[in-house]
């Protein structure tokens, strides 16, 4: 199977439009509600691996942008899946059924970092920030150097002026 | 297991790959990033190594008040501490004012001493 | 008279065997660098560490029973030291040789590990009680060929019809190597081994050093020392080193040059530390760098089989020759 | 399971331990059986992803160095390719060998990091130190090259690279492999003593947990899947060198250190070849510039460090910082699913060897 395949088998199954970005690259996206659908016709296609997953964040849209990059083992290419959740309530399905702990974890640091609820997935707590009270750090309109300069620095300290700026 | 014992043994009469660091020490290459170098007659003021500096380190600085007049504009002050000698004013710099020089014993107990003035006070 | 002299000794030995210790810490360190291929510290390295130590503050976690902890520290250097009087040490005849035998030495080596082992268990981390439980396992596992070479080697006095054979004086005063044949030799060369075997695990040295191992368990039974009481457990340890090598001299390479007077005692003295460092180098240093840390079910395993089975070959061996 | 049991505690496994880095893991112990353990991550988070919303692509290839301090080199690269990739810009022939050549360098280096910390781990002071030693070789020629011993300060940058090749560093490059040669005879000679009998059979990963877990890079291979992102996914001037990508099928912590010393021997072969073709001519530094604008458009790109598979999914939307920049490193799945898998079970004494086994490097899973 070659990325042709593929993103014709798409089109029959699902009708969602594959696009070819360059050689061993598919980039299409789907509807939050057909998701889990894809993902698992793309897992039993081969993509056995599950890269990474990623949000960015659109603050103008109100929308969440999750982005899954797949790995084909057996036939080299990756296909990345994007698809929108709202920004005020992200709640998505968890890839866990399909990926296992792979996804597991990359939920669990998306939850901690953009605070997305992925449904089905038994263990979010907190990675890498301890004792945190703020919003999600990663959203685009967290004030980090608001936080930082309030929480952190020494008004003080004439070096660390030019961060305050 | 024969070999082991050879190996060591071996080991035992060669010369060690360290070196007793502050009596000797390694050549260090041309082009070394280490501290900087200022010369304040070919600086032109323009701000590029303050702009592109990526720990904000350097800030331009109005000279002491008794060079005024031979130095009317603003001069690149260069705090140690939080520069991650990566270069980059060095090779902005249109005028060749700012260059990285090799010297690398820069710790110091005074904090001080890490702030580069453009001008000696 | 003699007596008196002899308890006026004490000290200076005491202080000549942690000094020995020491410098030999240091020649390890530099010996293990060397094979390292790096220059090492200064030789004077381990008596300024146990200077820092004994200036820094000695901190006892709140957990601990605070008595065991405190005490056990001089328990361990003190009976470390007390061994060293039953052996010939230097040029010197034993101190305290006419009250006690190979027995009782056997029996003290024990007390040093022991002490380890409940101060342990007394500094209330589960890293010391991690460490104390895998040092009681070793001991179990190296007494036993290091008793059967010790009593092997009496036996072999006692077939030779030497009175007293397991007192010390009968052990330096008749070399074992003289009283067997071909086979015998062979038998006593697999003895030697396994007692050097069993040195770096009486050490507490690499491979044998699980009860102390950094990387698993952080430093083991001595993980909440600091200060004073490590400082001695350090001096405990170079001290050790030095008896136990004392002991195997005592047994394999009594021999001394000779020659009478301060003169005698002197150029003994001299060649007892080469002999010292010698094996100190073959049985401590050598391996420790050349291995990796055993896990402790292989450190049982290496010493109740292939250790036992070579100590008995080598009885068997002895044995063999005196019906022959 | 009765409700106390004397024996069983908590161990914490760094992060302030002489066998760990920045990093810990909760065992819990029962005697010497670790019956669970909880990867604790964190210590080392420092937001790049969000950092690098904020800067320019120059300053970005700076803080891709901080990405994994060992493997800096690799990290500049992937950062530069995601760059190139959304400017679409051509990259000088010798940039890309150079580009390669340190990429590989970086892999040997890291690689030898890997032998030692292993050898630590097992209580092997002269692995440790031997490999340390002969690394130092390797960060003589990153200093020759990119001014600076472990932060090359983002030498491979978008565009190409900071500064050409000097004259002297061929020579001393394959002075420096010959010196790697000899550190894996030594390897080789220490082997029965140490390495083999602490971590024959222990660990075991086996192919459908390595798919499961998400295990890339040497870790995944050492239990039979064969996949490097350098063949499958070729970048840079990969597809025209010969190398071949060693596997085993047995899974444990031995074939994971001998997959990880096959690889040394791969990348010496790699550099040997690289320096061969080297294109002569003078090549042009790139120099950082204000105002540089990223074109818009998204990409992922991936490639293979020494710990695995890294990727960075880049977003931009036409301005001088990049949207959204995610940084997907091989250690963040390595250290916890994997880690967590391969704990459950071992004995005490296991758990450095594991640890070290693996690869892994706090930095690039906390970021």
């Amino acid at each position: 199977m070659n990325e042709m395949d593929l993103i014709d088998g798409l089109e029959l199954e699902f009708g969602v439009n594959a696009e070819k970005q360059r050689d061993r690259r598919v980039w299409l996206t789907v509807e939050g509600g057909a998701l889990m659908d894809v993902l698992r016709y793309l897992f039993d296609k081969g993509l056995e691996h599950l890269s990474a997953i990623s949000v960015t964040d659109y603050p103008g849209d109100g929308v969440y942008e999750l982005t899954y990059h797949l790995w084909s083992y057996a036939d080299n290419f990756l296909v990345t899946v994007k698809t929108k959740t709202s920004r005020d309530k992200p709640a998505i399905e968890s890839a866990t059924p399909i990926w296992g702990e792979s996804a597991q974890i990359h939920e669990r640091e998306l939850h901690e970092l953009f605070g997305v609820t992925f449904k089905g997935n038994m263990d979010l707590t907190p990675l890498f920030l301890e004792e945190w009270d703020g919003p999600p750090p990663f959203r685009k309109d967290f004030d980090w150097r608001k936080y930082v300069n309030e929480k952190y620095y020494n008004k003080e300290n004439e070096r660390e002026k030019p961060y305050s700026i | 297991m024969i070999k082991t014992i050879l190996e060591l043994i071996r080991n035992l009469f060669k010369k060690p790959m360290t070196v007793r660091f502050p009596h000797e020490q390694i050549e260090m290459p041309e082009g070394f990033r280490g501290e900087h170098a200022y010369e304040i007659d070919k600086c032109i003021s323009c701000g590029l190594c303050c702009k592109i500096c990526p720990n904000r380190a350097i800030e331009m600085i109005d000279a002491p008040q008794k060079d005024r007049d031979k130095y009317p504009k603003t001069y690149p002050r260069i705090d140690l501490g939080k520069c991650c000698f990566c270069g980059f004013c060095e090779d902005i710099c249109p005028t060749d004012a700012l260059k990285l020089t090799k010297n690398v014993y820069l710790s110091t107990f005074d904090s001080e001493s890490v702030i580069k003035e453009p001008i000696e006070k | 008279m003699m007596m008196w002299i002899n308890i006026l000794l004490i000290p200076v030995i005491a202080f000549i065997a942690i000094v020995v210790g020491l410098l030999y810490a240091g020649i390890d360190r530099v010996l293990a660098a060397r094979m390292q291929e790096r220059v090492g510290p200064p030789l004077t390295q381990p008596f300024l560490d146990v200077y820092k130590l004994l200036i820094k503050q000695n901190i006892i976690p709140g957990k601990s029973v605070k008595w065991l902890f405190n005490s056990m520290p001089v328990v361990c250097l003190a009976s470390t030291l007390i061994i060293l009087f039953y052996l010939p040490f230097g040029g010197f005849d034993p101190l305290l040789g006419d009250n006690g035998d190979l027995i009782l030495v056997l029996y003290l080596l024990i007390v040093p590990a022991l002490a380890m082992v409940i101060a342990g268990l007394s500094s209330g981390s589960p890293y010391a009680s991690v460490g104390a439980q895998r040092k009681m396992i070793m001991m179990m596992s190296y007494e036993f060929p290091l008793a059967i070479t010790v009593v092997s080697i009496a036996w072999l006095l006692t077939t030779s019809e030497i009175p007293d054979p397991f007192s010390l004086q009968a052990v330096t005063g008749n070399p074992v190597w003289g009283l067997v044949g071909p086979l015998g030799l062979l038998g006593l060369i697999l003895q030697l081994l396994v007692l050097l075997f069993v040195t770096p695990g009486e050490l507490g040295r690499i491979p044998f050093d699980v009860s102390e191992a950094s990387q698993e368990i952080a430093g083991g039974v001595l993980v909440e020392y600091s200060g004073r009481n490590l400082a001695l457990f350090y001096l405990a340890n170079a001290v050790k080193a030095v008896v136990f090598v004392s002991v195997i001299i005592a047994l394999f390479f009594p021999y001394g040059l000779g020659v009478t007077g301060w003169a005698g005692i002197l150029a003994d003295s001299l060649l007892f530390f080469i002999k010292l460092f010698l094996l100190l180098f073959v049985g401590s240093t050598f391996i420790r760098v050349a291995m990796s840390r055993f896990r402790i079910t292989q450190v049982v395993y290496v010493y109740w089989i292939p250790s036992v089975l070579v100590s008995l070959t080598g009885l068997l061996l002895m044995l063999v020759d005196t019906l022959l | 399971m009765s409700e106390k049991n004397p024996t069983a505690y908590e161990l914490l496994f760094g992060p302030a331990h002489p066998g760990s880095g920045n990093f810990s893991v909760r065992l819990k112990v029962e005697g010497e059986e670790v019956t669970s353990a909880r990867a604790d991550p964190g210590y080392l988070h420092r937001g790049f992803e969000k950092l690098m919303e904020y800067r320019n692509r120059m300053q970005n290839s700076i803080l891709s160095d901080r990405v994994c301090v060992f493997e800096a080199l690799n990290w500049n690269l992937i950062h530069a390719q995601a760059v190139d990739e959304l400017t679409g810009e051509d990259i000088p022939e010798k940039a890309r060998y150079i580009r390669v050549l340190m990429a590989e360098l970086s892999r040997i280096q890291s690689h030898l990091i890997w032998y030692g910390a292993t050898s630590m781990g097992l209580g092997f002071d002269t692995g440790f130190k031997v490999a340390f030693g002969y690394r130092d070789y390797i960060l003589d020629i990153f200093e020759l090259v990119t001014g600076g011993r472990v932060y090359p300060a983002g030498y491979i940058c978008p565009g190409g690279v900071r500064r050409d090749l000097p004259d002297s560093a061929k020579d001393k490059i394959r002075g420096v492999l010959g010196k790697t040669r000899e550190m894996l005879r030594k390897c080789e000679s220490f082997e029965k003593t140490t390495l083999q009998y602490r971590t024959k059979g222990v660990g075991i990963l086996d192919r459908g947990d390595a798919l499961r877990l998400g295990a890339t890079g040497p870790i995944a291979r050492a239990s039979g899947v064969s996949s490097d992102v350098r063949s499958d996914d070729p970048y840079e001037i990969y597809p025209e060198l010969d190398f071949e990508i060693p596997v085993r099928d047995e899974g444990d912590a031995y074939a994971r250190c001998i997959v990880g010393r096959q690889e040394i021997r791969e990348s010496i072969k790699i550099v040997e070849q690289v320096l061969e073709r080297m294109p002569e001519g003078k090549l042009d530094p790139i120099k950082p510039k204000l105002a540089n604008k990223i074109p818009e458009g998204e990409v992922y790109v991936r490639n293979e460090i020494a710990r695995g598979e890294a990727g960075i999914y880049m977003k931009s939307i036409g301005e001088e910082s990049p949207y959204r920049c995610k940084i997907r490193g091989p250690s963040l799945l390595h250290m916890i699913p994997v880690l967590e898998h391969l704990l459950k079970g071992a004995q005490i004494a296991d758990v450095p060897a594991i640890y070290w086994s693996l690869n892994i490097c706090p930095a690039d899973m906390d970021r």
